[in-house]
C-alpha cells in the first residue's frame, strides 16, 4: 500500500461522485439565489415558493395562471358564509411527510403561525397586512376562516397560505413537513438542496423522482449550465442569453416596470408635467432592444390576466414636441418646469435596468427636463419609494416593479394609489373611493369596479408605465415543460415532464 | 563599482535632470512605449470629457451593439457601439476622464495621508509609534466592501466619494511601507549628522527622511494605480460603485459583460483600456525601481541596445 | 606532481584584460595583467581601492559575471591548463577543491541560513566525499583552525560567531579539501589588530603544514610585511612593480610604490603637545544597553587645541564615548563639562546653541552624507539651521570658500556626493563640520574607510585646520600607527573602561599596562624586516 | 517564544476590538434591515413588531452592550436573514473559503517561487521577459471578466470542466485558475527582484568558490535567503484570500465567506458581518503568527 495509490484513488473517486448518479428522472434545477431559509410560511419569497410551494409544501386554493380562476388542492370546496367567514371543506387522506393525516387543526396552526408576530412571514406581511384573521376548527375536514375585515377575496388570499403540520414549533423550521408530492432530503447550505419524490402522496404521482436545486448568482453561469447539461432548468435567464429557440422561453412574469411620480411635490403636482413625462418616452423603441420583443406597453399596474385589467386604455404616444409644448404651457402658468427632478432606479432590479434607465434619462432630457439619474441599491431606494419617507423630499420619479400575481388588483391598488397607501404618490378622493368600493365588490361587480380605478388613475397621468415583463427561462431539450406566469413565483415539478 | 572608482572627478558637464531622465527612459524602449501610451490617457483624460460628451452619451436603441470596424457609421463607430447605441471609441474617451480621476484622486489622498501617518509613526518614539500601526490593522481588516456600501450609502456614488473608499483602504499600505523605511532611515549616519548640527525634527523629516523615502512610494502609487482601477471596476461589477451616468472603464467593463458572448466589443475595448493603463503603469514601475535606484541604473545606462 | 614544475608554475596569469561596463561607458579593471605563484609560496598583490587587485582572482575563480564584466584577453594556466577554455562545469571541479578563496567581511560571505557545519561539510561534499565522512572531517578542521567545542561549534550559525571566529571558519573551509592554491582577499581588514595577527598566524602555520601556495590581495602595507615572500604592486589597474617584499620595500623603483611607501603611517615625528586649558571634561561617563555595561564609567579631559586620541579594539567603548556627549544617545550617569556646563543638563535651546561648538565627522562620509542633496546643499545646511551665523546672500561664497579650504574646487558645489571619490567625500564631510565654526570636532575612525595615501592627506588636512582654526579633536581609531602620527595625548579603552592615557611619546615608547603593550606588538609594521624580527621573537618566546 | 504570543495576541486582540467597534457602529449607519427585510406592502405594526423582535429599537449603545455581553458567552448572535446562528453560517462558509485559499495559495506559491527564481537568474534573458510580461498582464485584467471569459471557453466550449459550483476535483479547477492569475504576478515580481539581490550576495560569491553547481547555487544557497519578503507577500495574499474572493465566489457559486460578506452587507445582516469579520480575523491573526514561525525557520537569526 503505498501513498500514491490512496491519492489517486481518492481522487478517481472524487471525480465519479456527482454527475454520474443522476438518473434519467432526475432533475436539477439552477437558481439565481441562493435559498436563505426553507421555511414555508417564507415561500411568497421567489426562489424559496420555486423550490417548497406545491412541491413541499400546498395550499388549501391554487390560482390557475392560464385563466385566473381559482382551483381546489387541499380543500375540495368552500363556501361564502357571510360576514366574512367562509368555510374550507378539506380533502381526505392528505398525509404530511412525516406520516401524520392532515386535518382541520394544522390548517389553524398554519394560520395562527404565518400570522403570528414572533415569526414575521413574508406571507403574513405581504398578503394578510390590515386584516384580522380568526380560524375556527368545524371539524376535522372542515374549517372556518374570518376575516375582519371582510375578504371578498379570501379563498384567492388561501392560495399563498403554505400548510404545515400542527406539530411544527413557533420558530423557522429547517426540516420543512407538508402534503405535498416530494420531501426535502438534503439541504447543504451554499451548495444545494435536493428533494426526493414522496411514495405515499395523496394525489397523482408526478414523473420527476428527485430534484437537485443549485444556485449562482450569474445570469451567463445559470444559462451556460442548462447548455453544458449541468442542469436542466434555469427558471431566470437574461435575455440577452436567451439566444437558442429550443431550450429558450419567454413567459410574462406578471411583473409591470413603471416610474412612480410623486406628484404631491412641485412640479410633479401638475397634470400637464406628468403628462409630459409620459410622452416623452418612446416605448417602442425598448422593445426588441433594452427590452423583450414580448414585453407588453403598459398602461396599467397590473397584468392584462388580472381582474378589471382586460380594457382598452392607452399611453400617450411618443411626442417630445407635445411634451416641449406642454412644458411651456405650463411654465407660462408658472409651474417650476426647470426644477431638477430626481429620476432613481433600483440596480439589477431587472435585466438591462441601468441601461432602460439611461435610456429614459436621455429622452427626457431631450424633451426639456431637467432630470438628473441615479442608480441606488435597494436599502436606499427603499428611502424614496416607501412612506415613510427616510429621504429629503425631492421632485422624483422612481423606478420600480410591481409583481401582482394573484389575479386581484387588490394587492395593487391600495398600496400604489390610495392616499395612505405607502408606495403611492398622488391622492385623489375619486381614486379613492373607486378603490375602496372595488375592494369591497364581491362578485361580477368587481372587475368592473376595478376597471374603472385603473381609469381614475390612468386619467390622472399618476405614474409613467413602462412595461408588463417577461422572463425567460431555460429548459433542457430533455424535458418536456414550458414556463408560465406562475415560474415567477413557484415551479411545480409534478408539471414537468420527460421527453 | 568601488573597484572602478578613480579620485579624480570626472569633468564632463552632468546634463539637467530632466533630460537625464528621458535619455534613461529612452534607454528602455518598453517603458517609452508604456510612458507615451500612459501620456495619451492622460490626454484623453483631460480633453476627452470637453470633446466628445455629447456625443458620447447621445443614445440610438435602434443602433444598439452595432459590431466594430465599421466605418460607415462615422470614425466614433470604428469600436462598435454599445447597449444603447452610443459610439464606444467616444464612451471610451470621456470614461477616462473619470477612471483616471477616481484612480489619480484615490492614490494621491491614501499616498498623502498613508505616508504622513507612516512618517509619525515611524518617527515618534512615544504612544503615537504605538497607535498608528493598530490603526493600520483595523483599517486592513475592515472589509472594503462595507467600507463602500457605508460611504455611498450616507453619501452618494458619486466620484468623489469612490475616491474616498479607495483612497481609505489603501492607506495601510503606504503607513507600512513609509513606517518601516522610516525606522530605518532614521538611524542612517546622515540623520544623525544632520541632529548634530541641531537640525529639527521638522527638517529631519522633510530635508533627510523624504527624499529618501519617495522614490519607493512613487513605485508603490504606480502600481496601486493600476490595482485602484481594477478595484473600481470590481466594485462597478458588485453594483456599489459608480453609476451611470457617471462612466469609467470599470463600469463599462461591468455593463458589457453579460454581452460578452454576444457582442464581445462592449466589454472588450474598455478592458483592453484597463489592461493596457495598468501594464504601461507596471512597466514604468519597474522601469522606475531600476532608475531610481543607483546601484542598478547602469543597466539602463548602457544597456540601450541589448539590455531592455 | 612531479611533471608540474616541468609546465611552470602552479598558477600563472598572463596578459589579463578585464572590462567592466559602467555608467560612464566600458572601464579597464586590470590590463595585462601577469603573475604566478607556485608552491609553498606567499604572493601579495598590494593596492588600493580601485587599483583592481582583487580582479585576477576572480578571473581564476570564475567569479566575474557577464555582464558587466568581460574577459577580453589572457590566459589563466593553473598546472599548464588555460582555465579560461575549460567548460563552467570543469572549472566547477578546480573551484574549492585545487583553488580555494577566502574573503573580507566573512560574517557577508558565510551563508546566514545554514549552520557552518553544514556549509564546511557541503565544500567537501560537492566535491564527492561521502556524508559521514565529511561530517568527520569538518569536525577536524574546525578543531584545526582553533575553534574550541567543535561539536557545539558546527551546530552553531554564522552569526553566533566573533569576526576573528568567522574568519577561521572561512579558512577551515576553504582548506577542507587541501587545495593547492588559497587565495585571501583582505582576509584580516575591519579585524581588530590582535586578531589579525592570529588569523595570519593561522594562515602562516596551515600553510607551512600542506604547503600549498597562498595569495594574499591586501592593501595593507603591514599585512605584506608579516606574511609575504613576494609582492605585485597594481595601481589603476596595471602592475607597477612587482618583487621581493624586502626589495620592494627598501628599494621602490616606480614613483607610485615611492609615493606609497612613503604614505605609511607610524613614521613621522610623534607630537610634543604642551599643555593648555581643559575645553571638554568627562567625568565617570556611565551607559548601559539593559543588563550589559558599554561604559564602566569614563572620565578624561580635553585640553583647548589639542588632538586626543581615543584607540581601543571594537566593543571597547570608545565611539559610545562620543556619542553620549553628543547627545546621539542619553548617558546613564555622568558629566560632561563643556565650558562649565554640563552638556547632558541642557535644555533644547542650549542645547541647539552648543552644537555649533561642538561637531563631528563619521567614518564612512557616503553614509554621513545625504546622497540626495547637492554639496552646496550639505554644507549650507549649516547656516539653515543656525540662521544668524551667516547671511543667505554670502552662503555661496562661504561654500566656495570652504571647499577651497578642504582642497577641493568651488565649481564642485552643485554635484552629489557619489560623483565624488571616498577621499573627497571625507573633505567634504569636514567642511560641512567647518561650517558651524565649531570649537572641537569629534573624528570617529575618520579616516580608517580610506587608502593609506588619502589617509596621509585627510590627516595633514586637519592637522592644518586645527592651526588655522584652533580646533580642537577627539580622534577615535583603532589604527595605532595613525594615532602615532597625528596625536597629542592617547585615551587607551577596552571593554567600557580607560586603560592607560599619556601623552603619545609615553603610550607609544613605554606603555605601562600589558594591554597597551599587546595592542602595540600586534600592530603590524610596514617594514618587512620589523615584521621578521618580531616574528623571529615571538617564535624564540613561544620556543621558550 | 510565550512572551512574544502573547505580545502578538494582545496586540491583535486590541485590534480586534477596535474593528468590531468601528463595524459594528459605522454599519448602523447604512440603515435599518426592517426595510429590506419585510416586503415593501408591510403595515406600520408588522414593521414595528420586527423591529421590536430584533430589538432595533434600542439605543445604538445598549445594542452594542448587548452584543458585547452575548459575545463574551461566545453567542456571536442570529443571522436576521437566515434566523439560525450567524457563527454556524459563517463557519459553514469560511470553510469553503479556508480550503479555497489554501488550495490556491499552495499552488500559486509553488509555482510562482519557482518560475521567479528562474527568471533571476538570467535577468533580461528571454524567460525572465516572457514570465514577467504574461504575469503583469495577468495581473492588470479584470477577475470578473477572466472568469467569464474562463467558463464560455473552457466549460461552454471545449467542455473540459463544469462551469461552476462544488461537488468535484474539476469544480475547482477554474475557480483556482481565476484566483491564481494575480498574486502568481506580485508573487512571482516579488520572488525575482528578492533572488536578484540574494544572487548577487556575498555567500552566493562562496558557494561559487567552493564550486556548488548553478542549481544547488539558486535552490538551495539564495532561495532560503530570498524567501523572507517572498513569505511577507505570500502572507499579504493569503489574508487577502481568506477574506473572501468575492467576485470568484460569486461567479462561480462558490459557498464562501466573500460571498457571505457581500450579501450580508447588502442585507444589513449584521451579526452575519461581524461574526464573518471575526472568524476571518483569527484565521489571518494565526495564518501571521505561522508566517513568523516560517521566518524564524527560515533565518536563524530571527528569535522570538
Amino acid at each position: 500500500m503505498n501513498y500514491r495509490n490512496v491519492l489517486l484513488g481518492g481522487v478517481a473517486a472524487l471525480c465519479l461522485y456527482g454527475p454520474a448518479m443522476a438518473a434519467d428522472t432526475d432533475v436539477t434545477i439552477v437558481l439565481n439565489e441562493e435559498l436563505e431559509t426553507v421555511e414555508p410560511c417564507m415561500s411568497s419569497q421567489s426562489n424559496i415558493g420555486r423550490v417548497l410551494l406545491q412541491n413541499i409544501s400546498e395550499t388549501m386554493t391554487e390560482l390557475n395562471p392560464e385563466d385566473g380562476s381559482l382551483m381546489p388542492r387541499l380543500a375540495d370546496s368552500w363556501e361564502d358564509r357571510g360576514n366574512g367567514t367562509w368555510r374550507f371543506h378539506l380533502h381526505e387522506g392528505v398525509t404530511f411527510s412525516d406520516g401524520s393525516t392532515l386535518d382541520a387543526a394544522d390548517i389553524k396552526h398554519s394560520i395562527e403561525r404565518t400570522l403570528s408576530p414572533d415569526l414575521t412571514c413574508e406571507i403574513g406581511a405581504k398578503y394578510f397586512g390590515g386584516m384580522t384573521i380568526t380560524p375556527t376548527v368545524v371539524d376535522d375536514l372542515t374549517i372556518d376562516v374570518t376575516s375582519d375585515p371582510a375578504q371578498p377575496i379570501l379563498p384567492l388570499l388561501m392560495s399563498t397560505m403554505t400548510i404545515v403540520p400542527a406539530e411544527t414549533p413557533m420558530e423557522f423550521t429547517r426540516s420543512p413537513v407538508g402534503t405535498g408530492p416530494y420531501a426535502m432530503t438534503a439541504w447543504n447550505p451554499g451548495q444545494n438542496i435536493i428533494l426526493d419524490r414522496r411514495d405515499d402522496y395523496w394525489g397523482d404521482q408526478p414523473a420527476v423522482t428527485k430534484a437537485t436545486y443549485l444556485f449562482r448568482s450569474d445570469d451567463a453561469v445559470r444559462a451556460a449550465m442548462v447548455a453544458t447539461g449541468e442542469a436542466d432548468i434555469s427558471p431566470l435567464i437574461n435575455q440577452i442569453d436567451a439566444t437558442n429557440a429550443d431550450t429558450d422561453f419567454a413567459y410574462p412574469n406578471s411583473e409591470t416596470t413603471y416610474l412612480r411620480l410623486d406628484s404631491s411635490i412641485a412640479p410633479l403636482d401638475d397634470i400637464r408635467v406628468r403628462q409630459a413625462l409620459n410622452m416623452a418616452v418612446d416605448r417602442e423603441a425598448f422593445l426588441g432592444t433594452l427590452v423583450p420583443e414580448d414585453a407588453q406597453i403598459a398602461t396599467h399596474m397590473t397584468v392584462p390576466t388580472t381582474l378589471g385589467a382586460d380594457q382598452d386604455l392607452s399611453v400617450p404616444a411618443y411626442d417630445p414636441e407635445g411634451a416641449k409644448a406642454l412644458l411651456e404651457e405650463a411654465k407660462a402658468d408658472g409651474v417650476a418646469v426647470d426644477t431638477e427632478i430626481l429620476l432613481l432606479g433600483r440596480l439589477g432590479n431587472f435585466p438591462n435596468v441601468t441601461e432602460v434607465m439611461e435610456a429614459l434619462h436621455g429622452m427626457f432630457t431631450d424633451a426639456g427636463f431637467n432630470v438628473k439619474l441615479q442608480m441606488v441599491e435597494v436599502a436606499e431606494w427603499v428611502k424614496y419609494y416607501s412612506k415613510p419617507y427616510a429621504a429629503q423630499p425631492v421632485p422624483s420619479m422612481v423606478q420600480a416593479m410591481h409583481d401582482n400575481n394573484r389575479g386581484d388588483p387588490v394587492f395593487s391598488m391600495y398600496f400604489k394609489y390610495a392616499c395612505e397607501g405607502l408606495q403611492s404618490g398622488i391622492c385623489d378622493p375619486d381614486l379613492d373611493k373607486a378603490i375602496a368600493d372595488a375592494t369591497a365588490t364581491a362578485g361580477d361587480g368587481r372587475g368592473p369596479a376595478w376597471a374603472k380605478a385603473f381609469e381614475i388613475a390612468h386619467d390622472l397621468s399618476a405614474d409613467v408605465f413602462l412595461f408588463h415583463m417577461v422572463g425567460f427561462s431555460r429548459v433542457s431539450e430533455r424535458l418536456d415543460f414550458i414556463p408560465s406566469i406562475a415560474t415567477n413565483s413557484e415551479l411545480q415539478l409534478s408539471q414537468i415532464k420527460f421527453n | 563599482m568601488t573597484e572602478t572608482q578613480t579620485e579624480a572627478v570626472p569633468k564632463t558637464k552632468e546634463p539637467g535632470k530632466f533630460i537625464t531622465i528621458l535619455r534613461l527612459l529612452w534607454a528602455d524602449k518598453v517603458a517609452t512605449t508604456a510612458a507615451i501610451f500612459v501620456l495619451i490617457v492622460i490626454g484623453c483624460a483631460i480633453l476627452g470629457p470637453i470633446l466628445l460628451d455629447g456625443v458620447a452619451t447621445k443614445a440610438n436603441l435602434r443602433g444598439r451593439n452595432a459590431p466594430p470596424f465599421d466605418l460607415s457609421k462615422g470614425f466614433l463607430m470604428i469600436l462598435g457601439g454599445d447597449q444603447l447605441g452610443r459610439p464606444l471609441l467616444a464612451r471610451i474617451i470621456v470614461a477616462s476622464g473619470n477612471t483616471i480621476a477616481v484612480a489619480t484622486g484615490a492614490v494621491v489622498a491614501s499616498m498623502i495621508v498613508g505616508s504622513s501617518l507612516g512618517l509619525i509613526a515611524g518617527y515618534s518614539r512615544g504612544r503615537l509609534g504605538q497607535v498608528i500601526p493598530r490603526l493600520a490593522d483595523v483599517i486592513m481588516s475592515f472589509p472594503s466592501l462595507l467600507l463602500a456600501v457605508i460611504v455611498l450609502y450616507m453619501l452618494a456614488p458619486s466620484v468623489g466619494n469612490i475616491v474616498l473608499v479607495l483612497a481609505i483602504t489603501r492607506i495601510p499600505i503606504y503607513l507600512r511601507t513609509t513606517r518601516a523605511e522610516v525606522l530605518e532611515i532614521r538611524e542612517r549616519m546622515f540623520v544623525q549628522a544632520a541632529q548634530v548640527m541641531g537640525a529639527s525634527t521638522g527638517r529631519i523629516i522633510f530635508r533627510h527622511i523624504m527624499p529618501m523615502i519617495l522614490p519607493t512610494l512613487l513605485t508603490i502609487a504606480t502600481l496601486d494605480f493600476a490595482f485602484v482601477m481594477l478595484a473600481e471596476s470590481s466594485l462597478s461589477f458588485l453594483g456599489i460603485g459608480i453609476q451611470p451616468p457617471e462612466i469609467t472603464w470599470g463600469l463599462m467593463v461591468a455593463q458589457g459583460r453579460p454581452y460578452l458572448t454576444s457582442a464581445w466589443w462592449l466589454s472588450f475595448w474598455p478592458g483592453l483600456a484597463i489592461i493596457l493603463t495598468t501594464l504601461s503603469l507596471n512597466l514604468l514601475s519597474n522601469w522606475m525601481r531600476v532608475a531610481l535606484d543607483p546601484t542598478q541604473r547602469w543597466r539602463l545606462e548602457i544597456g540601450g541596445k541589448k539590455n531592455g | 606532481m612531479a611533471d608540474r614544475d616541468m609546465q611552470g608554475p602552479l598558477l600563472q596569469v598572463q596578459n589579463l584584460t578585464v572590462t567592466f561596463q559602467t555608467a560612464r561607458g566600458p572601464v579597464h579593471a586590470v590590463r595585462n595583467v601577469s603573475w604566478h605563484i607556485d608552491r609553498g609560496e606567499v604572493l601579495a598583490i598590494l593596492g588600493e581601492s580601485g587599483s583592481g587587485k582583487s580582479v585576477s582572482a576572480s578571473a581564476v575563480m570564475d567569479l566575474i559575471d557577464c555582464p558587466p564584466g568581460i574577459i577580453e584577453t589572457g590566459e589563466i594556466f593553473y598546472q599548464g591548463r588555460d582555465l579560461l577554455k575549460m567548460s563552467r562545469g570543469l572549472r566547477r571541479t578546480i573551484n574549492g577543491k585545487k583553488i580555494a578563496m577566502i574573503f573580507q567581511d566573512p560574517l557577508a560571505h558565510l551563508n546566514p541560513v545554514y549552520t557552518v557545519g553544514w556549509q564546511i561539510e557541503e565544500a567537501m561534499t560537492i566535491h564527492g566525499m561521502a556524508q559521514s565522512k565529511a561530517q568527520a572531517e569538518t569536525l577536524r578542521l574546525l578543531r584545526k583552525v582553533g575553534l574550541p567545542d567543535a561539536e557545539v561549534a558546527a551546530a552553531k550559525y554564522p552569526h553566533e560567531f566573533s569576526g576573528g571566529q568567522r574568519q577561521r571558519l572561512m579558512i577551515a573551509m576553504a582548506l577542507a579539501l587541501k587545495p593547492d592554491v588559497l587565495i585571501a582577499d583582505e582576509p584580516t581588514t575591519a579585524l581588530d589588530v590582535t586578531v589579525q595577527a592570529q588569523i595570519l598566524q593561522l594562515l602562516q602555520e596551515l600553510q607551512a603544514e600542506t604547503g600549498m601556495a597562498l595569495l594574499i590581495i591586501t592593501h595593507d602595507l603591514g599585512v605584506v610585511a608579516e606574511v609575504a615572500d613576494r609582492v605585485v604592486v597594481m595601481n589603476k589597474g596595471e602592475i607597477v612593480e612587482q618583487g621581493t617584499a624586502a626589495a620592494v620595500y627598501a628599494n621602490p623603483q616606480h614613483p607610485y610604490t615611492k609615493r606609497l611607501m612613503a604614505a605609511a603611517p607610524g613614521q613621522g615625528a610623534l607630537h610634543e603637545g604642551e599643555q593648555s586649558s581643559p575645553i571638554l571634561e568627562l567625568k565617570d561617563l556611565r551607559k548601559s544597553y539593559g543588563a550589559f555595561e558599554a561604559l564602566k564609567g569614563v572620565s578624561y579631559v580635553l585640553h583647548e587645541g589639542e588632538t586626543l586620541a581615543i584607540v581601543g579594539e571594537s566593543g571597547s567603548g570608545k565611539s559610545t564615548t562620543a556619542r553620549l556627549m553628543l547627545r546621539l544617545e542619553k548617558a546613564t550617569s555622568g558629566q560632561a563639562i563643556y565650558k562649565g556646563r554640563d552638556l547632558f543638563t541642557l535644555s533644547d535651546q542650549e542645547l541647539f546653541r552648543m552644537r555649533r561648538d561642538i561637531q563631528m565627522v563619521f567614518q564612512d562620509p557616503t553614509q554621513s552624507l545625504n546622497p540626495r542633496m547637492t554639496v552646496y546643499q550639505l554644507i549650507s545646511e549649516a547656516w539653515a539651521i543656525h540662521s544668524d551665523i551667516l547671511p543667505k546672500t554670502r552662503w555661496k561664497s562661504r561654500v566656495a570658500e570652504l571647499l577651497d579650504q578642504v582642497g577641493l574646487h568651488s565649481e564642485h558645489m552643485h554635484r552629489y556626493p557619489h560623483q565624488f571619490s571616498g577621499g573627497q567625500r571625507q573633505r567634504i564631510a569636514i567642511a560641512r563640520a567647518l561650517a558651524l565654526e565649531p570649537r572641537v570636532i569629534v573624528c570617529d575612525e575618520a579616516v580608517s574607510a580610506l587608502d593609506v595615501q588619502v589617509q596621509g592627506q585627510v590627516i595633514a588636512l586637519l592637522d592644518r585646520l586645527k592651526a588655522e582654526y584652533g580646533l580642537s579633536y577627539i580622534f577615535i581609531a583603532h589604527d595605532l600607527p595613525v594615532v602615532r602620527d597625528f596625536a597629542d595625548r592617547v585615551v587607551v579603552m577596552q571593554g567600557g573602561r580607560i586603560v592607560e592615557q599619556g601623552p603619545v611619546r609615553q603610550i607609544f615608547e613605554h606603555p605601562r599596562e600589558r594591554y597597551t603593550r599587546d595592542l602595540l606588538a600586534a600592530s603590524l609594521d610596514p617594514d618587512p624586516e620589523i615584521q621578521a624580527r618580531r616574528r623571529a621573537a615571538r617564535l624564540g618566546k613561544e620556543v621558550a | 517564544m510565550q512572551s512574544f504570543l502573547t505580545k502578538r495576541a494582545i496586540s491583535s486582540g486590541v485590534s480586534l476590538l477596535l474593528l468590531i467597534v468601528a463595524v459594528f457602529f459605522l454599519s448602523r449607519l447604512t440603515g435599518d434591515p426592517t426595510d429590506l427585510y419585510l416586503p415593501v406592502d408591510a403595515s406600520a405594526e408588522a414593521r414595528e413588531n420586527f423591529r421590536e423582535l430584533h430589538g432595533l429599537n434600542d439605543p445604538l449603545i445598549v445594542q452594542f452592550g448587548h452584543y458585547v455581553a452575548d459575545l463574551v458567552r461566545l453567542d456571536f448572535g442570529e443571522s436576521i436573514r437566515r434566523a439560525r446562528p450567524a457563527l454556524e453560517v459563517v463557519i459553514e462558509a469560511f470553510v469553503w473559503t479556508f480550503q479555497l485559499a489554501v488550495i490556491t495559495m499552495a499552488i500559486v506559491s509553488a509555482a510562482a517561487v519557482s518560475l521567479g527564481a528562474l527568471a533571476a537568474f538570467h535577468v533580461g534573458g528571454a524567460f525572465d521577459r516572457i514570465a514577467t510580461f504574461f504575469s503583469l498582464i495577468g495581473a492588470s485584467a479584470p477577475d470578473f471578466w477572466i472568469a467569464i471569459v474562463a467558463i464560455v471557453v473552457f466549460a461552454v466550449g471545449f467542455g473540459w470542466v463544469p462551469t461552476s459550483g462544488t461537488g468535484t476535483v474539476w469544480h475547482w479547477i477554474l475557480p483556482i485558475g481565476v484566483l491564481f492569475i494575480r498574486p502568481f504576478g506580485l508573487i512571482l515580481q516579488v520572488v525575482r527582484g528578492s533572488m536578484i539581490s540574494a544572487l548577487g550576495s556575498a555567500y552566493v560569491k562562496t558557494a561559487r568558490a567552493k564550486g556548488v553547481t548553478p542549481k544547488k547555487t539558486i535552490f538551495v544557497h539564495a532561495l532560503r535567503n530570498a524567501m523572507l519578503p517572498v513569505i511577507t507577500v505570500i502572507g499579504d495574499q493569503a489574508a487577502a484570500l481568506l477574506n473572501g474572493a468575492v467576485i470568484v465566489e460569486t461567479i462561480f457559486g462558490f459557498p464562501g465567506v466573500g460571498k457571505l460578506m457581500i450579501d450580508s452587507i447588502l442585507q444589513r445582516d449584521f451579526s452575519v458581518v461581524l461574526a464573518a469579520i471575526m472568524v476571518t480575523a483569527l484565521a489571518i491573526f494565526l495564518m501571521n503568527i505561522l508566517i513568523d514561525l516560517a521566518y524564524a525557520a527560515l533565518d536563524p537569526r530571527i528569535r522570538y
